[in-house]
């Protein structure tokens, strides 16, 4: 695992213009850094602040203050070799799930035939074959999910942007999927910032968790996880290792999240 | 329908509606507003104006307005639809239209008889002007399937029409005839301006440019109708004594905004179509039905149905004459 | 079990066992009685006002005016039967049609690329949306009168006359089309690597997909409209000359039955707009709950 | 900390503070530069278009069709100065407008709400459909003729031109709105208790906005349109006799003149809707990330 | 707790045209009942059917064979006193916070001042408060869940079907949002259909829980969850009766779970 960082954001922020009018803070003087090869789950409590993050690196929306760096460069336009799942529907629903797969390599000029192929073997790798020929609208929710991962993962994006990719999913297609990721991952040296609100996930996953602040993020911490892989991830999670980083990190991420809640809660009696 | 009564409320208030208000055969309606002649009347009238010819007889026939200027001919082309429409001062014995040939085919059409094989404008199909341009051809021997008439309209688009070759000659009227022969795109080939132009090309007259009204109207309102007739017979009076650029002088200023010289151009040679008294020829009446009834789809077959005392009088102008 | 989740052992048995088919079956069926019974109530209607035109132009409003469908139909049959003053109705048509054709291929095409590229570029939309709504408020008759000026009294002033009111009809539904866009499928496309022109043309065109058919379900009306008034500006044959002369020649017979024989071509028109609609638009969710169930 | 996290308070802090309020204010300014921008090149095109007429007009062309704009500007002041052969400009303006505006007005409701009716009602429009689309072939002249048969030659005649090419505009596209509806939506909608009438009026119309106004803004043009082509078949005012005029005296110059006050109301009605459309769609996300990002 | 059953399915079926045309079958002869005031959680792999099963009670999809009752009478339209919150997005964007919540009871005649005031308690329930003039397009996804939550809960349903409504959210304001669900219902008797592919929460939350089939779904097993009442959902999952539970349901999943991926998977090499 080498160590200069391939994204890299310094004092970051992100202002929206609020429902009022007024000023919206998504994210603030936000720094990290990810490494080429580096598995990092993001976790924070919900509007925090990660999928604004996420936008910023893959240059869908530029920071307000502050730098976004990927491949040592300031972000203007989709860096090279980013691949991106969004936390909401974006597939295309005119497209049949195959084609819809095979977007991505047709996009960047390989054959019609090749492309499909490529489709049809990761639509099988997501758990949906013999579903190539139908449309999203007939798909069910956690179909969806898959089909925007495997729409990214056929591209092999050298840097990978997930947000809460499996939460639409039962727990053993998620274990599966889980798997898949980290064996295409560790063949690939690809960066991967990967935001879940399953902090088993993220350890079961990551090299690293960073912990965000209640909103407007920033990192509280980054706790390493040092397990050593390959991870059997159904296994992992009864180790007392496990449980310890667990344990942390549950700590520093509940006051967020308490935070959060006090201040949404706000006006409850 | 409401809007329909409004105009006849009091019985000095009289609409009038005019096929081409700026046509110079037409020039005696607003010219009569101009001299202030309707009011002398004690009328009221209101002048509309309208492109084409058919809309203006519809409006009349239903009642929105109670007369019309334009071709008399149509009075008798009503009758055959049972409609009684009757004209009551006749401002010309003869159409006042021209055939002009492009420059172009000036040399090559020297007659109506090099009609074969052309294409002729008219401004509408189965309007006047289409009916007297088949009446040239097969008078010179040219059968109406031998050449192509076209639709050419007037004005800007006849002139464009004749000069881009869209039509190799056609028939229209002042200004139009003016401005092609003063700008040298177009030659006067049949000049039916005047009395013997007119005999010479058609055999006869050809009474047109008039003033129509519902025969129903005229009987109810002798007195209103007459009033309009003395306004009109007067101002044809004022026509044939005056000289073109003194008329010119009296209409509004934007009609001769193509041109000050080729207004007082076209009303020159438009002029001695007007007659004096307003009274129909009872010869040129019978003329126009006889060239309908060869090709007027209506008139056709019928011309012998067709009772000629009901489609004009002279009633009116005798006595604005007298 | 390659390729066979999507239609489930149980499924194939019921599509293969006589019995249980009966729910397709009785959905054709059911689908054939709406559409018998939607033909009958058009045809009702058809009926209904054809009879009352009748009885009233003959009791009481004035045919002059307003003709009756009695005579009409005489004139569709005396045109088809024996021809017109101008010649016979199908070269007519025809002429028409190819104005109308020519006009609303152009226009479309037209409209759909400018539509969508100002769609997409805001700068080039703020530059020239003046000037395009500017010029859409120009009179279409004084339009089709310059035209003769500028491009004669052959067909092409008519198809110039059809291309501006079709370009119009569709310009603004593919420029809207081209801006309700959903930003997370250009994002996404985006991301995946497709170039500007890519997203363009496998975003941008297929959203607006239905923006652009809603135009064009109207637009082809616009085009034989165009040639129409193109006619009446000025020409030698066509539908428009037609009525034109049935006008002049105080035929009301003549207008409505040329307005009739333009209504059914544009009917023919839609239907084959309809047609391409439903194979383009294949992917969506029935619209009927009743469709999409068996 | 009652309704505070909206704007968290390092965010008030950036908007109390003076020097980090420079953000904003060189949005502003980003804004204002940019409005410029477009209205210099706008402006460029403009003197671009008009220079190359007149001198072409000068030297090349015959003025006698195309006229040149020093022409055209000299009949405007004529106009506005010394007024027209039927009386002050601004009376045939506002007669036209008028007419105009009440076609628009009439013609934009009756399309909408036929329009909203027919696209959520599958058997009516199934029914009806076929007669709408036919009658939309009907060429608008010879509409505008049957109109003064009808209505008379009045206002009323010239207000039903216009409302006739608003409608069609207009219907087509919230007919297609109502069916572009997100199931989704309605459903969640019924589900919490929404009767039909309430999910028409909150989830339908709502949804089809954008289809509706995206016709609104070509519908003024039309009314303008229809105004005119209704003064054409039979008037004593208005801005289309005005050009009719021009027309038959071989005024080219007041042709270009009479499009150029048309087109300038055109503008100013788009201004309007234009503004309407930011107000009712401000819900949107902002279509430039420039306008989101502060 | 009362035993008439409130929602009954009889020998349900769905049958969808499929992608290539065919016939896809998402429910079959699917039999269960729910009680007044029952709590039943329905769990099943991803794609089986259950988000279709809530659709037929819902009355927003007929059944193509069998029969949906609710209250005792067959479903046509949409039955009374249902509360549904979907799987995917389903808020209004033109709307603010405030007026999508209060939207369920201005359509049941309320007044809008009354209907803003019970919308605002609700957005500050589902710890929203302060964003009340935001637009849906202005909020995170866990954000836009919660607004959708509060939309439903705000109408005080009889009968409450929930489709995956936690799966966005972090884990606290899960556990938050759990426990304000609980003490709604307790007091509500309201029959409530939960489905979610966390085992965790269902047994958490639920009287019974459902075992799906994998595709064509219909009813795997019912399991009983005798824990007493009031839960807290934090506390109770260590106990031994609650592990005891979820292993049995766990197995019992887990095969048909299996099947599935086996069957999705079945072109992988
Ligand atoms: N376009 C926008 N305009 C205004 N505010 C916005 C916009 N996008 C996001 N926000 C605000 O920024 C904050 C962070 O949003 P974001 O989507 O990044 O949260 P998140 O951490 O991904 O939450 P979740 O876990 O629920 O997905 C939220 O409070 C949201 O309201
Ligand atoms: N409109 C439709 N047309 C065709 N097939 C459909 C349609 N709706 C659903 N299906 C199919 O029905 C099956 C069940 O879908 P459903 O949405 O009920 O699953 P689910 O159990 O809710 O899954 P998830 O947990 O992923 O949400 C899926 O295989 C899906 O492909
Ligand atoms: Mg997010
Ligand atoms: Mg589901």
């Amino acid at each position: 695992m080498s160590e200069d960082p391939v994204i890299e954001l310094r004092g970051a922020s992100k202002r929206f213009r609020s429902g009022s009018g007024g000023v919206h803070t998504a994210v603030r003087d936000l720094t990290m850094t990810v490494a080429r090869g580096e598995f990092v789950a993001v976790v924070g409590p919900t509007g925090c602040g990660k999928s604004t993050t996420l936008s910023l690196v893959s240059g869908l929306e530029p920071p307000s203050d502050g730098e976004a760096l990927v491949a040592g460069r300031p972000v203007d336009g989709i860096p090279d070799g980013i691949g991106y799942m969004f936390q909401n529907d974006a597939v295309l629903p005119w497209r049949s799930v195959l084609d819809n797969v095979a977007a991505g390599p047709r996009y960047r000029g390989e054959a019609k035939a090749a492309a499909r192929e490529k489709a049809r073997d990761w639509v099988a790798r997501v758990g949906l074959g013999g579903f190539e020929s139908y449309y999203p609208h007939q798909l069910s929710g956690g179909m969806r999910k898959r089909v925007a991962l495997a729409q990214t993962l056929v591209n092999e994006p050298s840097i990978l942007l997930m947000d809460e990719p499996f939460s639409a999913l039962d727990v053993q297609t998620r274990a599966l999927m889980q798997d898949e990721l980290l064996r295409l991952w560790s063949g690939s040296n690809a960066a991967v910032i990967f935001v879940t609100h399953d902090l088993e996930e993220a350890i079961a996953l990551a090299d690293r968790v960073l912990v965000m602040t209640a909103g407007p993020a920033t990192v509280k911490a980054s706790f390493d996880v040092p397990l050593a892989r390959p991870r059997d991830v159904e296994e992992i999670r009864l180790t007392a290792e496990f449980l310890e980083i667990y344990r942390e990190i549950w700590e520093s991420l509940k006051e967020e999240v308490e935070e959060t809640r006090a201040r949404g809660a706000g006006r409850v009696a | 329908r409401d809007s329909r009564d409004t105009g006849s409320g009091a019985s000095t208030d009289v609409k009038i509606m005019v096929g081409g208000i700026d046509k110079v055969i037409y020039l005696p309606a607003k010219l009569t507003e101009q001299l202030g002649y309707f009011k002398d009347q004690g009328l009221n009238v209101q002048l509309l104006t309208e492109p084409a010819g058919a809309t203006a007889e519809n409006t009349l026939i239903s009642g929105d307005v109670q007369g019309v200027v334009g071709f008399y001919d149509h009075t008798i082309d009503l009758q055959t639809k049972g409609k009684c429409i009757t004209s009551v001062v006749q401002f010309a014995d003869v159409p006042g239209e021209v055939e002009v040939v492009g420059a172009a085919q000036a040399d090559k059409i020297k007659s109506p008889a090099d009609f074969k094989g052309r294409k002729l404008g008219f401004t509408s199909p189965g309007s006047s002007t289409d009916f007297l341009t088949q009446y040239l051809a097969t008078k010179n021997g040219v059968a109406t399937t031998e050449y192509t008439g076209v639709k050419a309209g007037a004005g800007q688009t006849f002139v464009a029409a004749l000069d881009q070759g869209g039509i190799d000659a056609g028939m229209t009227t002042d200004p139009t005839v003016a401005q092609l022969v003063s700008t040298g795109k177009g030659k006067v080939l049949v000049d039916m301006r005047t009395v013997e132009g007119t005999k010479a090309a058609l055999g006869g007259l050809y009474p047109a440019s008039s003033l129509y009204m519902d025969c129903k109207y005229v009987n109810d309102h002798k007195d209103v109708v007459q009033k309009l007739a003395n306004a009109f017979v007067k101002t044809l009076g004022f026509v044939n004594s005056h000289s073109a650029e003194e008329i010119a002088a009296k209409m509004p200023a934007d009609f001769a905004n193509g041109g000050k010289e080729l207004y007082a151009k076209s009303i020159n040679d438009t002029k001695p179509m007007f007659n004096r008294d307003g009274k129909m020829k009872a010869e040129g009446a019978r003329n126009v039905l006889d060239v309908l009834s060869q090709f007027s789809p209506n008139v056709k077959g019928r011309k012998d149905s067709v009772d000629l005392a009901k489609t004009y009088t002279t009633e009116f102008a005798d006595k604005a004459a007298g | 079990m390659r390729g066979e989740p999507d239609v489930s052992p149980e499924a194939s048995a019921v599509l293969a066992a006589p019995a249980p088919v009966r729910a397709p079956v009785s959905v054709a069926s059911a689908v054939r009685r709406r559409r018998m019974k939607i033909w009958s109530i058009r045809l009702a209607l058809v009926v209904l006002w054809l009879g009352s035109w009748e009885v009233s132009a003959t009791y009481w409003i004035d045919p002059f005016f307003y003709s009756k469908p009695s005579s009409v139909w005489q004139r569709l049959v005396d045109w088809f039967s024996s021809g017109t003053s101008q010649g016979s109705i199908w070269e007519q048509m025809s002429v028409t049609l190819q104005e109308a054709a020519a006009g609303f291929v152009l226009g479309a095409l037209a409209g759909v690329v400018l539509g969508i590229l100002l769609g997409r570029s805001h700068l080039l939309s703020d530059i020239c949306a003046p000037f395009i709504k500017a010029a859409n408020a120009v009179p279409r008759i004084v339009l089709a009168a310059l035209f003769v000026l500028w491009f004669g009294l052959g067909m092409s002033s008519k198809i110039a006359t059809a291309f501006v009111l079709v370009f119009f009809a569709v310009f603004f539904n593919a420029f809207q089309g081209a801006r309700e866009v959903d930003r997370n499928l250009v994002n996404n496309a985006r991301i995946l690597g497709a170039s500007r022109f890519q997203v363009l043309t496998t975003i941008v065109v297929p959203s607006a997909t239905s923006w652009i058919l809603a135009s064009l379900h109207s637009a082809f009306g616009f085009a034989l409209i165009g040639a129409v008034v193109g006619e009446f500006t000025g020409a030698d044959r066509g539908l428009g000359l037609l009525i034109d002369r049935s006008r002049s020649t105080f035929d009301s017979a003549g207008i409505y039955a040329g307005m009739i024989v333009i209504t059914v071509i544009a009917l023919l028109a839609e239907w084959l707009i309809t047609a391409l609609e439903k194979r383009l638009l294949k992917w969506r969710p029935p619209a009927a709950s009743a469709e999409a169930q068996i």
